[in-house]
């Protein structure tokens, strides 16, 4: 398959395979094969946390920064549209997850909720590779991030009990709408907004200059994590695997078309295919526990973490850039 | 001089994700405090020890209670959660000291 | 063959600016070991979930030892600290594994 | 209506460099589960309060099961361990609720 | 009210009453809003105290370094009327904490001595305050800071028990002197001053470029502080509302006055201000409970993060630029 | 003594002892000084993990970017000289511990294998005060570190034990080789390697420019942990005093010797030196632990932590590069 347009950077030592590999991607695969050789390293909890903390604000910020120039009403029917794909998203898992896997009612419900929300460690990842490529795009994709984490939880609560009186409606939107990630992406955003870059500029050596180091031991944990889900993958079978690759591969392609369709940037519509390609494994396996609990949390973070997850980060991402290319020139 | 209540002192581990709801629960229940420790552990239900695999951690619970609040809370527990939920519930005999004079 | 010794099981659930305090007067009252874990709770002043505006979080405080001195710590814990820190105090029976012979 | 089977609840508290040889034991000798919590202490091989000069902090481990089983579990310690580890085991008698019908 | 020289730099988009504000306020003002609507948000204790150990070390290394070229003699007058300071300042508290907020003895002591006693995060914005308005102040004010936080811990403890045999004063004493925040301040302002600006400058981009960030973050979770004491707040009444309020505002007048009658330029004189106005939550706190355990923690704690310290940071710090203008008008 | 040539930058201002004290070493003595004076000031352990991963790797990829240069082939001997040294190290303590020790065989044994093995901590200040000094070094000195951390313990648990079938070899090496530090060292090296200096430019922020400021942290809790091994150190008398002063000096000279006669250079030489002085903290007791628990921890920990550490980082350094020089002049 042709990457598209990858020039290898990397000095001529270097194995052909590795070429357009960046750093941050072999500090994933370190954490991989630690992970895998069964080594003791472990990043605490709580350096995690603060690593995902500093990676969400970094991204709010720098979206708001640059959202300042933008007039706010042209972005409603982007933000529609968004909304509208992280309803149809779990809907076209849901059957193939009950009739092709065959998985209860409620662990398709939950893996589909999963397929429809999205990875902001998948999204950092993808802004470090258009970045690092010099791609341009649109500042206000945080934003989309946000509009996506939500729906995909409903739906996936409407599949699994119907519109049960049960459910505590209310509460699930609370926990969603003012779950850590959406409160700091949003936040940073809005800061950003405020404040604008000469504003910003003084907090800059934390969250913009430190923003791909922080990137590096994050996905150095995920990397770890990543390989603990191997046990789990082996036990839930093949199926799995080829549903946690198969349908990024479709939702990207999903992503990469309405990106299009809405007018944006080749950089802007990999990154929403990317969106639409990447699975939840904080904010949807949170609620899916409380709200469906019969659901078996093991499955859908096995296929979330251990499949979808370095999938996307390693080849994944480059394959969305090709489709939004395509698309840009077969749609344009 | 030194008075001591009989009492129950009854464990709940489970995992963390119902920490919320178990609070609740407690109190609605009758019981008059609680203490949490976050843990880690293995059952029926395989292992969590904490890592992302195992979605979470656990809690363990204890409640000093009278027995038929004890019993109001292993029955909740029993129905509400012990089907979806990893959960050991366990229960002993226990004495409190009572703090102050004319308490009970 | 293994040989048991029946003991109690002393619990202190207390307030964790209370550790070195309470670390000193177990072993002037004659504790021979102690084992500390970080909780939250709640009781009669309210909750201690480890946010500041509690002011602190919990510690338990775990003590196997014999009767009598089981009875000095509880005592004590009454009257110096029981009326100004949050506190629960705990006793049950316990056996304790011999762990090297000729030992008691 | 609720189920509570008579069993026995054995603590043990010891390092924390021990954790995954304690748990391979446990699992060979019988235990159907166990709960672990990070705690410190002080004993006859003095304080373990987490620095580093105590070179690690302890472990705290709970297993609810029948007798014979704790009876193992502390024989096994005791052999395996207690010469050169601190550590301390303890038994007593609990009531563990059935979770399923038909289960025991 | 005229807030003194407050230029609006921010973009004519943003609301005027913005105007001025920092964006490390606004990561206060996110912490606020995400704590009052329940979000999950949170820092791991971990990572604040890792924030506070840079907070205090950056604020002692810069203070060393510039203090480099003073001569010390010339600071012991002013080291003495600001330990006077912390002697003054919880005596005027006590007698209306007891007549017009009625509470017991010792409920009044405690309160008296975390308003006598200083909060390093309050320094930290004034600084920074004054540093983005490009405001010099002078070098050797964290030396007051480590001379502030002390007596009014002693004069608290009096205040509450007489001077009674029981208490441990030796220990109380070894507590605070040697207490963190004391230690990582005093031991920056050492090592900043052995080493000169050259021998630091290694160590600069953790210490100086990240110390807006860090403070940032800082005042995010310190948001999230205040916001757990509104219920606090709403048991104990409006008096404490009031008195965490006013006293700022008294005890800061009385600090300009001081700093102004010391020869303090008007960045130093603000920044004593502030000191005289903030209340202390941290060692005062610890040092109360051990040492006066009758008195309820909750009480203090309501007023200091609940009211004084948002106060102090979103419009306390310019009035207490404002008052160091105009004091130094009338005096000088 | 005269001490190489160090010259003194530092202000007239300063004591003249301390001329030549790098500031991170002020931090260590901070640290000393506070454990000692029992200040509660204490790292989050978190907060200690974090700054050993970020050192670990940093060295790492430092090491690995200037590797690239380099013809591995030709470090071959080199490595096996090195693998040796760690071979011979312990053989030579161990009949020292035992006759003038008079320690129990187990206790020997250990001791000896935590000095035949490293301390990272100590490289690092090493790497910083040759970097302060403008003085050049090999480029795949981590690589020494990675060589020399297992062998001693093998040698240690043979001493201990003899060649017992009961010892799960297996498991030693997988636990040593796949430790923490082996990972992220070796992880940073190929990665750095792989990466080149462009590569890893964007990362540089976090890896290149916090070193020296996370350095100053990490000693910082490293004098506390230090002071808190005095007690320790006043049971077990002044033999280990002695040793734990007494060794590193002859095995630096040892290390000295070797890296001569390798053909480094004169900063390389006295890394090598600092390297064979230096006594492990972290792989060497965990692996005793478990291998040889009947050897008393706190017996290695003080003489590692509470005498070789600080030795060697407060005065140690400057010794072993005057050796390096005066070995480079005698052989050279
Ligand atoms: N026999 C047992 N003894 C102690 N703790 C147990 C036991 N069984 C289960 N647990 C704890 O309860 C949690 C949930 O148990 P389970 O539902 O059996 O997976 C486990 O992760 C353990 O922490
Ligand atoms: N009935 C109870 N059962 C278990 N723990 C309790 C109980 N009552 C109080 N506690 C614990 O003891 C602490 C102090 O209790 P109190 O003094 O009642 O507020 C609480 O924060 C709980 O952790
Ligand atoms: N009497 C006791 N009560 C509670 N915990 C104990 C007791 N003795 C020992 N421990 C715990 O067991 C650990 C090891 O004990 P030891 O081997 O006696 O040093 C200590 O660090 C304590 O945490
Ligand atoms: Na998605
Ligand atoms: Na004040
Ligand atoms: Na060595």
């Amino acid at each position: 398959m042709q990457l598209g347009p990858l020039e290898c950077r990397l000095p001529a030592r270097t194995p052909a395979w590795f070429c357009g590999l960046d750093p941050i991607i072999l500090f994933f695969l370190l954490g991989v094969l630690s992970g895998v050789a069964q080594s003791d390293l472990r990043l605490p909890p709580q350096v995690y946390e603060l690593l995902s903390i500093l990676l969400l604000l970094s991204i709010g910020l720098k979206g708001g920064v640059e959202l300042a120039a933008q007039p706010f009403a042209e972005l409603f029917p982007q933000m529609l549209a968004v909304l509208v794909l992280g309803v149809v998203l779990p809907l076209l898992a849901y059957p193939v997850l009950r009739s092709m896997g065959r998985f209860r009612r409620v662990d398709a419900a939950s893996i589909a909720a999963h397929y429809g929300s999205v990875s902001v460690g998948t999204f950092a990842v993808a802004l470090a590779y258009l970045g690092s490529r010099g791609i341009p795009f649109e500042a206000h994709l945080p934003l989309f991030v946000v509009l996506l984490e939500m729906p995909a939880i409903l739906i996936g609560i409407v599949l699994a009990r119907g519109i049960s009186k049960e459910t505590r409606w209310g509460q699930v939107a609370h926990e969603v709408l003012l779950g850590k990630s959406m409160v700091l992406l949003m936040g940073g955003l809005i800061i950003g907004w405020i404040s604008g870059a000469d504003g910003l500029d003084p907090l800059s050596p934390l969250f913009f200059d430190l923003f791909k180091g922080v990137l590096a031991l994050f996905l150095l944990e995920m990397g770890l994590v990543t390989a603990s889900q191997i046990g789990s993958l082996r036990r839930h079978g093949v199926f799995l695997v080829a549903f946690g690759i198969g349908m990024p591969l479709v939702s990207g392609l999903i992503g990469a078309v309405l990106g299009s369709a809405l007018d944006l940037s080749v950089g802007g519509t990999a990154v929403l295919a990317t969106l639409a390609a990447s699975a939840s494994y904080i904010a949807v396996p949170a609620a899916m526990r409380i709200s469906v609990p019969e659901a078996k949390p093991t499955l859908s973070l096995a296929a979330s973490l251990g499949v979808t997850f370095p999938f996307n980060v390693v080849v994944g991402i480059p394959i969305y850039l090709y489709y939004a290319e395509s698309v840009h020139k077969v749609l344009g | 001089m030194l008075n001591f209540l009989p009492r129950k002192l009854l464990t709940i581990v489970t995992e963390s994700a119902l920490e919320p709801l178990l609070k609740r629960d407690l109190e609605r229940l009758g019981a008059e405090g609680y203490t949490i420790v976050d843990a880690r552990g293995k059952g029926h239900r395989g292992s969590r020890d904490g890592s992302w695999g195992n979605a979470s951690t656990n809690i363990r619970v204890e409640v000093v209670c009278d027995a038929a609040t004890a019993q109001a809370i292993a029955a909740h527990c029993k129905k509400a959660y012990s089907d979806n939920y990893g959960m050991i519930v366990f229960l002993r005999d226990t004495q409190v000291l009572l703090e102050h004079e004319g308490e009970d």
